[in-house]
């Protein structure tokens, strides 16, 4: 069984959307079970994943392979790391608790439920595809059934801007979900087509095979990668919600229908990130590490930036949304990071953020299902009449604003740890006042929504609960926020593990040397050596040395907590020729 | 008689069937011209089959035929077709996609 | 059993607790029932905290831990969780559970109109806040603090926000999330510099001399936000928003104290950092005064307690400031005895008279003579009268300033001193004496046994949990950072000067409920208002204005691109749409256009 | 180069079957232009037989001049509409017709001509008709068959496609 686990878990929502062609609309609850059922397995799948994974030997295991194009060197290979097996189970909580919230949807549910299906199985697809000609395939069957679930099952009722805009608001349609679901689709589609071009440079430059094994040792021309990597980093990165290709995501997820808008925040975003890092950075390290300041500062505006403009919003899904976009910052933060911490927070920043993205779309969608109207400002004292709508959203709020006792902390934590060690250290300064913008705006709109007193109008006091299955969604999910945040070890080593893999493979494909006092310099050309050679921390903050980086080939000494260890004296540690100034490592 | 020759009749028959393929305005006109050109390339089959020893040209030429009596049922239902809805088998009024 | 072992108990049985309400909705519902959970846990972790000080006693600090997140490669980060005993966290956990177990069994009394859900969710909370708690005072390193740190600002927001439909309730429990928060950037950053600089977040980490600056500092801002210091006090004012008996253990006895804690805590790296300790004892004592003259001019009960707990706090702050850890850390634990029980006193009448103003009320004597008599302990403890707790705690302090030479803000202290005594004192002549000012104030009664019976338990430490110092002493000398022998000396000066306070209080509100023109002038002056509305003009000013400009260059200039990039092709086709006339043989030239074209290439190129 | 009888009788077939798909596409009556497809057909029938194909040759003369003249003969008359009154539509330009043909010939022979060189072959003795049926129905089984599949679908096809709808179903909207 365990040898075809993977194409059990991605087989599954695609054989239910089979399923699913064949059964008569009119059998509603059937309809449901079947969907519900693809959906459970893969969920089981992703467990029964997480379980069997040998965390000892790490790697990459349960491979499958299956030749699909021999003639082009094309196989259907399926393989699963540390950090598939966290996406994966991201994915399967996600789709059990999308599903579930979706449960009473009157409009075309067998057909909403096929669509949403292939979908995640594309999903499940990417996060474990070994050829980057199926990857690309999956991401594709994954990014394109959103033009169908946000057009036919979306909403329009944005709260639209008033005053002189109104006009600009009007010419374009801005908030109506065709729009929305079109700007979405071209926006990614326009990105897929770079990734397809930067796909077939590396697959020209790299032997000719799509294998991403063989594919990642082999070595590319310097300027070629700078390029690609451009073209992968705005590909993907306007899945990952990149400022400033991210305009689609507020109007896409605030179109979308509940389910859809849990999947896309919650799963889709990360395959855009996903997928910079595993095929921009893993096989093109030097693009990497040339375009790292560039790609991280972007990511440090998009933090501050999406959470100001979440701030400003009045529509509720709007908000959320923005808040999408500011915290898929901190995940590329971690990824231009580069260094092992940041690495981990950032996947595990996928992973919380996507709980968290879904618990909060499900609750949004909940609140809008039962209100009729997105606007917060006609909202209030929400908790009187829906106390466990209340009482989740609060949880997934804080969890955004990254409290510890909260998966969004962890993966906060780590993000800020690791960047504090890259040449740019304000990027965990702006991260963490970020943070602080978030908790600023979302506890404002809790209090907005949920707490104060009941509205006035009266409007609201017949509003209901969530009901039996929703129960569902919500627990799985905010369980899972309080369960990584209590338990991080629960997916950190394994994301662990493969960080560390993946890393020197980044890290070893540039050439790292060690200069005499013993920090290392990086010989790479353009904005990486500059920062390196000519970025010096001033004494004023460390006339002891930083913690070494991963660039350090050399072995740090380990950094044993228990208590009995002397603390670490690094003072008395310095090499005998380091000036007062400390050359900061990337 | 050449193959050359052959072929240079063939090339003028196919272009003379392009002619009325593009200037016929009447349906079966243009079914008309369509049996001009698969005529000039039967011809072409069946000169190669003499000339080059291409064994399997009158094989093919059979079954170009065969080919264009399917074609010939097909495009006569599609004018009746036109006929009954337009009162008139002009292709030119057979322009829904433009709209 | 072990030390750790009971020290586990007394952090993690709040938890069983809180999962215990949190999960089974059936237990929750029933309020009773709820608080018969919330406090028998809470038993149990008191007695685990007391089995854990007298292991500490016997054999000296012990630990506990467990990897929480590791991390590999070449950034190696190993965090663990677990329980650190010494002779500081011991007495702080039992403290904690004390005071906590005190107030749980007050709520049962005062929250009784409550309907049984929501005192269901209010124990819940409470469960959550003492499991937090502990795992703060427990914490094995500075991660571990941080983590409580944070979830006690959690269930203090959900608290204080615990009336939710009061509109004020909800502003003010955002309120202290946000001014925490804001302070908290700081703990996080020193956090990540720590590690930045070490390795680890050890508070024993060994720093270059403005690294340990740096990083104090940074933790000072999250002090100052926690423990109420000038200028981030805002919230604790608004903070009374939530029932009394969670002002009385968040917002007074435990949870402010938690900055100070972490001084304590962080002694070792504090002592690296001589500018920062300078600053925290200026601090310190600036906001001791500057609090107690605001306390002064309250008309609301609970006010004037809140500001007093900013004064008190500023008192240990500049202990810690002078060098002095067990200083600030004895006045934390009797703080803690008497600022609850002054809480829970205050509660008792409120819950009587239905209102936290003082004009509301005089004249309770009569009718409530046990409160009015646990108040005055409370009130002396507070003032430091001779014999009662506060008065060896604060002595201390302010022979600690006199040992180093910190001649400001000792005579801060001293004034601060009589400020306390003379505004206790008139809160004690408002409250209890005088004619009968209301209604309610006429036919107040004591309340029930639940909530008698914390008020005398604490009334019996705050006059007697003096006279433990030498032991407190005892066990705190077992860390690393508590040296030297213990002395009591008696402070002249500062008794003298509490004592006058006393009469300056007689003599002003004795006779007469009207305020002292000077009084009134400071109350014009010191109203709080003006730090407040610099704060509320920072945030629509500064915050507000740059998201509405960050969300218009989105929406207009970010967005605009990409509709214009969308309209330039819309328009585009609609042109290049002519070209499909619909009529099959404008097609078919195109077709053979082309195909002429390929023709001609692959023949001749 | 001596004019064999072979040539003559090919010019001069040739000749008439050009002059004949001249007038099938430029004769005004559709009627006479379908005589006139009969004529280029004929004359290519004889082409087949000189190329050494009688079989196909007779094919031919059944096939197209017995059944499919008959069918568009057929066809034109049943679409006979009622006198040119409505000429809505534009008459599709002669010049640019002419101009693609033109030019598609001129690219086929270019071709043709420039590999003369390569056509210079002599004719090999036809293998007969016993061997054109053999190798139908071993060499080029599959595609016989498919073509007889495709001829009985075409029939069906035609036949559904042109059967009068059924006067009680409404007829699909007639919009432009």
């Amino acid at each position: 069984m365990t040898h075809h686990l993977l194409s059990l878990i991605v087989g599954a929502p695609a054989a239910a959307a089979l399923v699913l062609f064949s059964v008569p609309a009119t059998e509603k609850l059937f309809v449901r079970i079947v969907a519900l059922t693809g959906a459970l397995i893969s969920l089981a799948g992703s467990i029964a994943v997480l379980a069997t994974y040998n965390l000892s030997e790490g790697g990459f295991q349960l491979r499958e392979t299956y030749p699909l194009v021999p003639r082009l060197n094309i196989s259907l290979s399926l393989a699963a790391d540390g950090w598939s097996v966290a996406l994966l189970l991201l994915t399967g909580l996600i789709i059990v608790a999308g599903v579930l919230a979706s449960w009473t949807l009157e409009n075309r549910q067998k057909e909403f439920f096929i669509t949403l299906l292939i979908l995640v199985a594309g999903v499940f697809g990417v996060f474990v595809a070994q050829d980057l000609f199926v990857f690309f395939l999956f991401y594709e069957i994954a990014v394109l059934p959103m033009y169908l679930l946000i057009g036919i099952w979306g909403s329009s009722h944005a709260i639209t801007e008033g005053g002189p805009f109104k006009y600009i608001w009007k010419l374009f349609n801005i908030g109506d979900k065709q729009y929305a679901a079109m700007k979405l689709t071209l926006m990614l589609l326009v990105g897929s087509a770079l990734i397809l071009v930067g796909i077939l440079a590396i697959y020209s430059n790299g032997g000719h095979t799509f294998d991403l094994f063989a594919l990642a040792k082999a070595h590319y021309p310097h300027h070629m990668q700078l390029f690609a990597f451009v073209l992968l980093w705005v590909g993907f990165g306007s899945l990952a919600g990149v400022f400033p290709f991210h305009t689609w995501s507020p109007d896409g997820h605030a179109s979308a229908p509940t389910a859809v808008s849990m999947l896309h925040a919650g799963v889709l975003m990360k395959l855009g990130a996903f997928g910079l890092i595993r095929v921009g950075m893993i096989l093109l390290p030097d693009g990497a590490h040339f375009w790292a300041p560039f790609v991280g500062t972007v990511a440090v505006i998009n933090i501050v930036y999406g959470a100001l403009a979440a701030m400003h919003q009045k529509d509720f899904k709007y908000v959320v949304a923005y808040s999408s976009v500011s915290h898929m910052g901190v995940v590329m933060l971690g990824a231009a990071t580069l260094n092992v911490l940041a690495w981990n927070g950032a996947v595990f920043q996928m992973v919380a953020h996507g709980v968290m993205t879904g618990l909060l779309f499900a609750l949004v969608g909940h609140v809008y299902e039962r209100s009729h109207t997105r606007d917060t400002q006609r909202m209030g004292g929400f908790a009187t009449v829906m106390p466990g709508v209340a009482t989740f959203f609060t949880i997934a709020v804080l969890s955004s604003l990254g409290l510890p006792g909260t998966a969004g902390f962890v993966a906060e934590f780590l993000v800020f740890l690791g960047a504090w060690h890259s040449a740019y250290s304000w990027w965990a300064v702006a991260g963490v006042v970020g943070a602080f913008v978030t908790a600023v705006y979302v506890l404002t709109i809790a209090r907005r929504v949920f707490w104060g007193p009941p509205d006035p109008v009266k409007q609201f006091h017949e509003l209901r609960d969530v009901r039996r299955t929703e129960w569902g969604a919500l627990w799985i999910l905010g369980a899972a926020i309080v369960v990584l945040g209590f338990w991080p070890g629960l997916i950190s080593s394994h994301i662990d593990k493969a960080t560390v893999a993946n890393l020197q493979q980044v890290n070893g494909a540039a050439a790292v040397t060690l200069n005499d006092s013993g920090h290392a310099t990086r010989s790479t050309v353009g904005w990486a050596k500059q920062s390196d050679a000519h970025r010096v921390r001033p004494s004023m903050m460390g006339s002891a040395p930083l913690h070494p980086s991963y660039a350090l080939t050399r072995p740090m000494p380990a950094a044993d907590r228990c208590r009995s260890a002397p603390p670490i004296q690094r003072a008395g540690s310095r090499a005998p020729d380091a000036t007062t100034a400390t050359v900061v490592m990337r | 008689m050449t193959l050359t020759t052959c072929l240079i009749l063939s090339a003028a028959l196919f272009s003379v069937g392009l002619y009325g393929l593009l200037t016929r305005r009447h349906a079966v006109g243009i079914l008309l011209s369509i049996e001009v050109m698969a005529n000039a390339a039967n011809l072409n089959f069946v000169a190669f089959a003499h000339y080059g020893g291409a064994s399997w040209g009158q094989a093919f030429a059979l079954f170009v035929l065969g080919l264009t009596v399917a074609e010939v049922a097909i495009g006569l239902a599609l004018v009746m077709l036109l006929f009954r809805s337009h009162k008139d088998v002009l292709v030119d009024l057979a322009n829904a996609f433009k709209h | 059993m072990t030390t750790p072992m009971w020290a586990l108990i007394a952090v993690f049985a709040p938890l069983a607790s809180a999962l215990l309400l949190a999960v089974l909705a059936p237990i929750r519902r029933r309020g009773g029932l709820a608080a018969a959970v919330s406090i028998t846990f809470a038993l149990a972790s008191l007695v685990g905290a007391i089995f854990a000080v007298i292991g500490t006693l016997h054999a000296g600090g012990s630990d506990w831990t467990r990897s929480w997140l590791a991390s590999g490669g070449a950034l190696p980060l190993s965090v663990t969780f677990g329980v650190h005993v010494d002779g500081v966290s011991a007495p702080m956990l039992a403290v904690v559970a004390l005071v906590a177990t005190c107030v749980q069994l007050f709520s049962t009394g005062y929250l009784d109109d409550e309907s049984s859900a929501s005192r269901g969710r209010y124990f819940a909370y409470q469960s959550l806040f003492l499991f937090s708690m502990q795992l703060l005072v427990a914490a094995p390193n500075l991660l571990q603090l941080f983590f409580g740190w944070e979830i006690v600002g959690a269930t203090s927001y959900l608290l204080i926000g615990y009336w939710y439909k009061k509109p004020s309730a909800a502003r003010a429990a955002v309120k202290a999330f946000w001014v925490t928060k804001f302070a908290d950037m700081g703990l996080l950053i020193g956090l990540v510099a720590l590690f930045g600089f070490t390795g680890s977040f050890e508070w024993t980490a060994q720093l270059a001399p403005a690294a340990a600056t740096a990083v104090t500092l940074l933790f000072v801002l999250a002090v100052m936000g926690k423990s109420a210091q000038f200028p981030l006090h805002v919230w604790l004012p608004d903070a009374m928003e939530g029932p009394t008996p969670v002002s009385a253990l968040l917002h007074a006895a435990t949870m402010v104290a938690a900055g100070v804690y972490l001084v304590v805590r962080a002694q070792p790296l504090f002592a690296q950092a001589p500018f920062t300790q300078h600053f925290l004892a200026y601090l310190g004592a600036g906001t001791a005064l500057f609090a107690a003259l605001l306390a002064l001019v309250q008309t609301d009960l609970k006010r004037v307690l809140a500001y007093s707990t900013c004064s008190q706090l500023g008192y240990m702050l500049a202990a810690l400031g002078a060098g002095s850890a067990f200083a600030g850390f004895f006045h934390l634990t009797t703080h803690a005895f008497f600022k609850a029980l002054l809480f829970l006193a205050a509660g008792s009448v409120i819950h009587a008279v239905g209102s936290n103003e003082m004009s509301k009320m005089g004249g309770l004597w009569k009718k409530m003579p046990l409160t009015m008599l646990v108040f005055i302990a409370g009130a002396f403890s507070l003032a430091g009268f001779p014999g009662f707790a506060g008065f060896f705690s604060k002595d201390l302090i302010i022979d600690s300033l006199s040992e180093h030479h910190l001649w400001a803000p000792y005579a801060a202290l001293l004034l601060g001193a009589f400020l306390t005594a003379l505004y206790m004192g008139r809160a004690i002549l408002l409250t209890f004496f005088g004619p009968h000012e209301s209604h309610e104030a006429e036919h107040a009664h004591e309340p029930g046994w639940s909530m008698k019976l914390p008020l005398i338990v604490l009334a019996l430490l705050s006059v007697g949990a003096g006279f433990f110092g030498g032991d407190l002493w005892h066990l705190a000398s077992l860390t690393d950072y508590v040296h030297g022998v213990y002395h009591f000396r008696f402070g002249a000066v500062a008794s003298v000067l509490a004592l006058s306070g006393f009469v300056v209080a007689w003599v002003a509100w004795g006779k007469t409920r009207e305020e002292p023109a000077l009084a009134r002038s400071l109350a014009a002056f010191a109203n709080r208002a003006w730090v407040d509305r610099l704060y509320v003009f920072g945030y629509r000013a500064g915050l507000l204005l740059v998201s509405d400009v960050a969300a218009w260059i989105d929406r207009y200039i970010v967005d605009a691109l990409v509709n214009v990039v969308g309209s330039f092709f819309l328009l585009g086709a609609r042109r290049a749409r002519r070209l499909q006339t619909g009529n099959v043989q404008d097609y078919l030239f195109a077709m053979s256009l082309g195909a002429i074209a390929l023709a001609v290439w692959s023949i001749w190129r | 180069m001596t004019f064999t009888a072979t040539m003559i009788v090919f010019a001069l077939v040739g000749a008439l079957a050009f002059v004949g798909s001249i007038f099938t596409v430029r004769s005004s009556k559709l009627v006479h232009a379908v005589l006139w497809l009969g004529v280029t057909l004929g004359m290519t029938a004889i082409l087949f037989v000189q190329l050494g194909a009688p079989f196909l040759a007779g094919i031919q003369l059944l096939l197209y001049v017995g059944g499919v003249m008959t069918l568009m003969i057929f066809g034109v008359l049943l679409t006979k509409r009622d006198g040119d009154s409505e000429l809505k539509t534009e008459e599709p330009s002669r010049e640019r017709g002419a101009l693609i043909a033109l030019a598609v010939f001129a690219v086929l022979a270019g071709t043709i001509w420039l590999g003369r060189d390569a056509l210079q072959r002599t004719a090999v003795p036809s293998l007969g008709t016993g061997w054109l049926g053999t190798s139908l129905l071993t060499r080029h089984l599959v595609a016989f068959e498919a073509l007889s599949a495709l001829l009985l679908a075409a029939m069906i096809g035609a036949i559904v496609i042109a059967r009068r709808r059924d006067p009680d179903q409404p007829s699909e909207p007639k919009e432009s």
